[in-house]
């Protein structure tokens, strides 16, 4: 249970109108990510959706009640913040239990879904520790255990991740995946981090300045994305994406080409270039060719691609995995 | 945060305070108000009758007035200046390493515990009497005639008295506020090639500004109405040197038991000291936000 | 900065920060020890430092003409009530100022800050008169009634900066996991601000202990604090300096050992939100 | 019951708070509750109290200047049932005329007290001087210069200087009498553009530079006693009761080298010394004003007086107040001060105070309200004069134009 | 200029040795990264370096001066701060132009230098402004205005991407190779992401608990980490290390494969496991696969491999890849 809609939202502060009007439904059980530049309105929808904001007009919906007026607690939905929001002063189980004691359930109860929590979470060994005492990733950890004990219609994720290191964010995108294929609730979670967005999502929404620019899977986006926008903000490294001559020949104002979907080679091919920098990855190199009526292209090669800044390189778009976009940064 | 149910328990919230000053303001100020346009003497009841602007004309045209203005500014500036100048210069002390911090840190807290009044009373007996005084003690020791401190310099002693009780906490503000600056920032300034002069110019003081003027708001509220020290020390005087304007709303008010000139005094404190408020407001409430 | 300090250098720094410090707390070292001369040397020049005679005679001279331990009886009242009834009052207050600011909040801070200038002597008389009609005069309700108003706007004002230390995210955290707005106050909000609460606590127990003026003009016997107790002492009899060092020390002797005993938490707390 | 009484720090009171037991013994459904303040304190906490109707207070410790002032209003409760045996008459003329308004008396005095000069024999005779009886203002200048060593601390006399009414403007008043100057003219005029007083300050002022101890602009009743009784002045004028404190040897160091004189005069008849009585009142507010007459009946009477005698010694008696204690040869061979007590008080006209006629009453106050504040203000530009601030014309011009405004806004003057 | 050579240099904490004794040349004009666990030392390296913390024993020496006691404005080097340590009641001018006041330049020479620096910098537009108002990226690079503005030996860098967003982080990354490639100056930098310590070092040094594990250019280390911990440590994804009977029949302790270095194929092959959870990063797709006998096995299939959680799949790990470590973690 936990579906969510969203009707002809729109939410202002003062004069400014930061979302201008919304409609978007969230299906049971989805994992629904949020990406978009900052200050796009990611935190404020979520915000909306969990009721910490009131919305300027439209209505929100859960399970097909409106809830629009009701304030947060009254929403049953669950919400982990980016800075963990743990309440330092209260051991990792009172931190857990802290939901279920407002919800005046019996203690006996919530020992056993705390325990069950932190069983699921790995954090059985650090129960009677403060939030200071923990590491990075335990802190989220308990900052979703804080969430899931209660058992909410969905869960909501403002980037939980961005304050950890890379390894460790790897290792608790997996966990979160993880969990939300355990449980199968509703999961609602904002990033800006392509990884997380393209791993974890069933269904990307992207947003600039307010407004939904395109909903679909991951590798639906990744593939065709709808414009511009969308193209050069889905995949890592981003699209090349090449206008002017270079794109005229295509019959397009814009081209769009992935560095991964460009083949190297010593001779032929479409386009001349001067390596720049190149970035050797170990698995990847990453090179920055500079080429001649085009400009800057990033190209992906596999491995330990051997070339020296300055050399010329010849490169080939794949034709199949060409995007091309009109004057007004649409797919066409 | 911003849910409107939120806003308006807010203001449910703030109520209690809001009204409880506003009628700790308004009844009181009011009723002072009233009487500053009566001529009314507490020793000669039922003589009360309204006078117009004559309190006002009376006080405002008192030389003392003019003489007390100078003074509560002399005064306050003076203490400011002797706790912050102090207080930075003790706070760069105690935030060095040396044996017995913990031990000092509490030597140095100790005057603000003190009772305004004791404090008035020590020094005056003990230390600032020219003939039994400690000070006067060491000034014969070296063969020097004794300073009379509170006929000669009246004013100095009252301010170094209440120098004395707020340099702690001047010192401890500034001191947790020195102990907050970024270590980096310090370690840059130094890799910048900035020696320990320029490194307390251009770093830690700027750091510690809003410190500085939290200390200066908090203690102009309370060196505005100082008057235990002056009662006990100098009793404003001699002549009206030492005669702030709280001390000289005292006199009217307690010595005169005029009330009406008192209330009059005390309306023209408030609208001054309302002035000195807006003002600090002003450089404060910047300093505040940023 | 953990580079070595040379031996000279600290040594130098620990003798300057000694000397200063007792050099500031020398005038209440002096005060104890002369409460422990006879009057006689309490006047010798050159004055005697510790070795003298010393006697408790003062001590049982002051507590024969006054009743210490009922001054010191109010003063504690006195004290905690105004600082306790203030929390209650100051702490909502604060939250609201912090968490839901307007465009007004500033204004209506600064506005109670302001009360705090105006000269008490101006509303003697009304205050006077007012207490005299609701029977307040010469009563610990009164007293604390007073304080608690003088007192409310630092409070206020000192738990605002703390407050606005405090992540909103968290509050919202509570919000979100089902708390009420009291539970949020006293289950989150509260705990977290400790260090700030006690601070402010403590800074008000100290300012309303020493806090002169209305403390004396409001009280006669019954409920006049350790300030009417010094009273009778501000001025001399004759030989009093000794007399007058005992009384003084037993004013300041509980909220000093306070104070030192609270002192970390005082510290801590007086880090100002605004200050960082 | 419980009696809430306040008073004034002095010796005699606390002395009397001691005592209280034997009060209660004979009164054993009586509790006493003693507030003990600082002169100063004391007389604003008791004004507003009374003035305001507060009732906070059952017995009230006032002085000669409140009781006229406070009885007009009726403030305070005639005194009619102190007794059988309390023996109205026996108080002293000077003191129960300065304690009674409208013949009925209102405040019973507790001791009173006029000045006289008190000063040190072993000093005079090392000079070679000796004091007369009755000294002048010319001799007592010309001995305390001779006396004067700075360098042992040794200062030749010792004056109050502490602004107050009644600090240095009850000694100053008082002294202002004695070289015929005065207030108040009939019409309410201030006075101080008048020759009398300039020579009056330039006296004082000079004296003082000369052989006065230093810090003396802030030097009061209590700080020249323990002046005198360390042994750094010469000679000391000042009130009457602190002769038993001088004389005292566990207080005083020179206890056995101290003589007695009247206050000086200058040719004019009238001498330099006050009177005033530190006294008991019931406010009228009072719900307990039949205990609080039996309080005050006890601490004024007789049987006190022999009570003190009997715990302290005959020399610590609240002096001044009863003909009958300086008729009691124990008092006189214990008091060496007895006689120039009385003689002062006996000397001291409060309705005729001054060389020229004045339209008041008081011998170092003016008794009207205004005079505290009055009092005090001037007092301010003596001391300021004193100090060396201002000079001793300007202390006079600011001191006519202060007066002078506060009459007219008083409405004394039109 | 800009030879730093660490002779025997240690350093202790009180009684706890954070760094037991290390040897170190960087040559002029190289850019070393240090990178290591957290707490192994990188940090307190770098500070010796800058005189920021004195050596415990040992010298440091600057272009073939002893500097082991010369206080950190005297040796010549500018740092960079993980926080920036920039100064907040500055402008941006007053910041980079901070370190020439206090070397007391001339007023029209300090402008000058200052446009310069940010010029290069894209910083020309903010000069005004204060740090606050400015976003991370800006922040950064003031920073780095800041150190170069003096034309010092060495570049000391301490983590100054951390704090940045994963697309910031890329294009500083970019910025920072190019401003090493225009000055030549020496940088020393420390970061424990893989991906920056791989673009951009000339030669990585990994550190263990204070120790030198191995130094090398990152292609040296990615091809042959001379033990397991840099085996474990440069490459991500992180190298799948197996022992047990799968290394046992290689002859080795523990066997060490790249999951970029592993065939996938839906028969034949060496091992045969169960997929797990698979991600679709969009030009990859990691799959991680629970091998029988082996354990959990990542495995990377160029673009978008379609596969689901549960299929069987095959994977050959590519021999000429293959490290073998023997008990003691050593290669061999
Ligand atoms: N309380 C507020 N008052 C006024 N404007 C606000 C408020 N909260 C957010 N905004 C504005 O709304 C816009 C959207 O903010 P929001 O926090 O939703 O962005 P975001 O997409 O979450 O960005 P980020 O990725 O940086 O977190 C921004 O322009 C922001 O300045
Ligand atoms: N001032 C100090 N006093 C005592 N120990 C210290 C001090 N500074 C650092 N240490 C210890 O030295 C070790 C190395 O610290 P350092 O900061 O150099 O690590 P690091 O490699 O930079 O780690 P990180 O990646 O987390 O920044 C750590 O164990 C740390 O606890
Ligand atoms: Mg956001
Ligand atoms: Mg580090």
């Amino acid at each position: 249970m936990g579906k969510i809609t969203l009707d002809k939202v729109s939410k202002s502060f003062g004069q400014t109108s930061v979302i201008p009007q919304i409609d978007l439904t969230i299906e049971d059980g989805e994992f629904v990510v949020f990406v978009g530049p900052s200050g796009c309105g990611k935190s404020t929808l979520l915000r909306l959706i969990a009721g910490l904001e009131d919305t300027t007009r439209g209505t929100i919906s859960i399970d097909g009640q409106d809830v629009t007026g009701a304030p947060p607690a009254k929403r049953g939905l669950s919400m982990v913040f980016q800075s963990y929001a743990l309440y330092p002063h209260m051991s990792v189980r009172q931190n857990i239990a802290f939901p279920l004691k407002m919800a005046n359930e019996d203690k006996a109860v919530i020992a056993k879904k705390v325990e069950e929590a932190a069983r699921i979470l790995n954090l059985t060994d650090y129960l009677e520790r403060r939030p200071g005492q923990l590491s990075g990733g335990q802190r989220q950890r308990v900052a979703i255990g804080r969430a899931i004990v209660r058992q909410p219609k969905a869960f909501l994720f403002d980037e939980p991740l961005s304050n950890l290191d890379a390894a460790l964010r790897g290792t608790m995108r997996l966990e979160i995946s993880e969990l939300h294929q355990s449980l199968g609730t509703t999961m609602v979670y904002v990033t800006h981090d392509q990884v997380e967005a393209m791993t974890m999502a069933d269904k990307i929404v992207v947003l600039q300045a307010g407004r939904v620019e395109q909903v679909g899977s991951p590798l639906e986006l990744y593939r065709s994305p709808r414009n511009l926008f969308v193209a050069g903000f889905i995949g890592a490294p981003k699209m090349n994406l090449i206008d002017g001559t270079g794109a005229r020949k295509h019959n397009a104002a814009t081209i769009g080409i992935r560095p991964e979907h460009i083949r190297l080679s010593s001779d032929g091919g479409e386009w001349t270039g001067k390596v720049g920098v190149t970035e050797h990855l170990g698995a990847d190199t990453l090179l920055h060719v500079a080429v001649d009526g085009v400009g800057q292209v990033t190209v992906r090669a596999d491995g330990e691609y051997q070339v020296r800044s300055g050399d010329t390189v010849r490169l080939t778009p794949d034709p199949d995995k060409l995007h091309r976009f009109n004057a007004d940064g649409e797919t066409f | 945060m911003a849910t409107l149910h939120t806003q308006s328990t807010a203001r449910l919230m703030m109520a209690p305070a809001v009204v409880l000053l506003l009628m700790w303001m308004l009844v009181p100020l009011g009723m002072t108000l009233w009487f500053s346009f009566l001529r009314y003497n507490l020793l000669m009841p039922g003589m009360e009758e309204w006078t117009g602007f004559d309190n006002y004309y009376y006080f405002l045209t008192d030389p003392a007035f003019s003489t007390a203005l100078v003074n509560t500014l002399l005064l306050v500036g003076g203490v400011l200046l002797i706790s912050v100048g102090g207080g930075i210069a003790l706070a760069l002390l105690l935030d060095q390493p040396f044996f017995g911090q913990g031990i000092v840190r509490l030597l140095v807290i100790a005057p603000f515990f003190v009772m305004p009044t004791v404090s008035a009373l020590v020094w005056k007996n003990m230390f600032m009497n020219p003939v039994y005084g400690l000070f006067a003690w060491v000034a014969k020791f070296f063969g020097l005639q004794p300073v009379d401190w509170l006929a000669e310099v009246p004013l100095f002693s009252i301010v170094l008295i209440v120098a004395w009780q707020w340099l702690p906490f001047a010192t401890l503000i500034l001191l947790t506020a020195l102990q907050s600056l970024d270590e980096e920032q310090r370690e840059a300034a130094e890799m910048d090639g900035a020696g320990p002069v320029s490194r307390f110019i251009y770093i830690v003081l700027p750091h510690l500004s809003r410190a500085i003027t939290v200390v200066i708001l908090i203690e102009t509220i309370f060196l505005l109405s100082v008057f235990a020290e002056i009662l006990v020390t100098t009793n404003g005087g001699p002549g009206l040197q030492s005669t702030n304007l709280t001390y000289l709303v005292y006199a009217q008010a307690l010595l005169q038991f005029d009330v009406g000139a008192a209330s009059a005094g005390g309306i023209v404190a408030v609208i001054l000291a309302n002035i000195v408020a807006i003002f600090l407001m002003r450089i404060i409430g910047k300093n505040l936000d940023a | 900065m953990a580079r070595a300090i040379s031996p000279r250098r600290k040594w130098t720094i620990t003798v300057v920060a000694w000397l200063l410090g007792l050099a500031l707390f020398f005038p209440i070292l002096w005060t104890v020890l002369t409460s422990f001369k006879t009057e006689g040397e309490a006047i010798a020049s050159p004055p005697s430092l510790i070795a003298f005679d010393w006697t408790l005679a003062n001590y049982f001279e002051v507590q024969a003409r006054s009743n210490y331990f009922k001054y010191v009886g109010n003063s504690i009242v006195i004290a905690l009530g105004s600082t306790l009834i203030g929390l209650l009052i100051a702490i909502p207050a604060a939250w609201a100022m912090a968490f839901s600011p307007t465009k007004r909040t500033k204004d209506v801070l600064m506005w109670m800050l302001s009360t705090k200038m105006l000269p008490p002597v101006g509303v003697l008389v009304p205050i006077y008169l007012i207490f005299r009609d609701t029977g307040l005069l010469d009563s610990r309700t009164g007293l604390i009634g007073v304080l608690t108003m003088i007192n409310l706007p630092i409070i206020v004002w000192m738990l605002y900066t703390y407050f606005r230390e405090i992540p909103g995210e968290i509050l919202e955290a509570a919000r979100m996991d089902g708390a009420s707005l009291a539970k949020e106050i006293v289950y989150v909000l509260t705990p977290m601000a400790l260090p700030g609460i006690a601070s402010t606590m403590l800074l008000n127990i100290i300012l309303a202990w020493n806090e002169a003026f209305w403390t004396l003009n409001l009280t006669a016997s019954n409920a006049a604090p350790l300030t009417a107790f010094i009273a009778a002492y501000s001025s001399p009899e004759g030989l009093f300096w000794a007399k007058l060092s005992a009384a003084s020390t037993l004013a300041i002797a509980p909220i000093l050992i306070m104070g030192w005993f609270s002192q970390r938490q005082l510290i801590r707390g007086l880090t100002f939100g605004a200050v960082k | 019951e419980t009696l809430t009484i306040a008073t004034v720090n002095n010796g005699d009171m606390i002395r009397m708070q001691k005592l209280t037991d034997d009060f209660k013994a004979k009164n054993p459904d009586i509790d006493l509750e003693w507030v003990t303040l600082e002169e100063n304190v004391l007389r604003q906490r008791v004004t507003t109290d009374i003035a305001t109707k507060g009732g906070q207070y059952d017995v009230l410790t006032i002085g000669t200047y409140e009781v006229p002032i406070w009885a007009k209003q009726d403030w305070l409760l005639p005194l009619e049932n102190l007794g059988e045996n309390y023996d109205i008459d026996d108080l002293l003329p000077p003191i129960r005329a300065g304690l009674s308004y409208e013949d009925k008396l209102y405040a019973a005095p507790f001791y009173g007290e006029s000045s006289m000069v008190m000063y040190r024999t072993d000093l005079f005779e090392e000079a070679g001087l000796e004091m007369p009886e009755a000294p002048t203002w010319e001799f007592v200048a010309d001995a305390a210069r001779k006396i004067t060593d700075k360098e042992n601390e040794i200062y030749g006399i010792c004056l109050r200087g502490k602004a107050g009414w009644g600090e240095n403007m009850a000694f100053l008043t008082a002294t202002a009498n004695s070289f015929g100057a005065r207030w108040f003219d009939m019409e309410w005029q201030p006075q101080f553009d008048q020759p009398e007083w300039k020579e009056t300050l330039d006296f004082y002022v000079n004296l003082m530079n000369d052989a006065g101890p230093p810090g003396a602009s802030s030097n009061g009743f209590n700080e020249n006693l323990a002046l005198f009784q360390s042994g750094k002045c010469g000679m000391w004028i000042d009130a009457t009761v602190a002769a038993s404190f001088v004389t005292n040897p566990d207080e005083s160091t020179v206890a056995d080298k101290v003589g007695f004189a009247l206050a000086p005069d200058n040719g004019l008849g009238k001498r330099g010394n006050w009177l005033w009585a530190w006294s008991l009142a019931i406010p009228a507010g009072t719900q307990k004003a039949e205990a609080a007459e039996k309080f005050i009946a006890w601490a004024t009477s007789k049987d006190y007086l022999e009570l003190v005698a009997e715990k302290e010694g005959w020399a610590n008696v609240p002096p001044g107040t009863r003909t009958s204690l300086y008729e009691n040869p124990k008092y006189l061979e214990a008091a060496p001060f007895a006689k120039m007590t009385i003689d002062s008080i006996n000397t001291a006209d409060p309705n005729n105070p001054t060389v020229d006629p004045v339209p008041y009453v008081g011998v170092q106050f003016v008794a009207i309200p205004e005079f505290q504040g009055l009092g005090t203000a001037v007092g301010q530009q003596f001391s300021a004069a004193l100090a060396g601030q201002v000079t001793v014309d300007q202390a006079l011009q600011s001191a006519q134009q202060l007066t002078q405004r506060e009459m007219m806004k008083s409405g004394y003057i039109k």
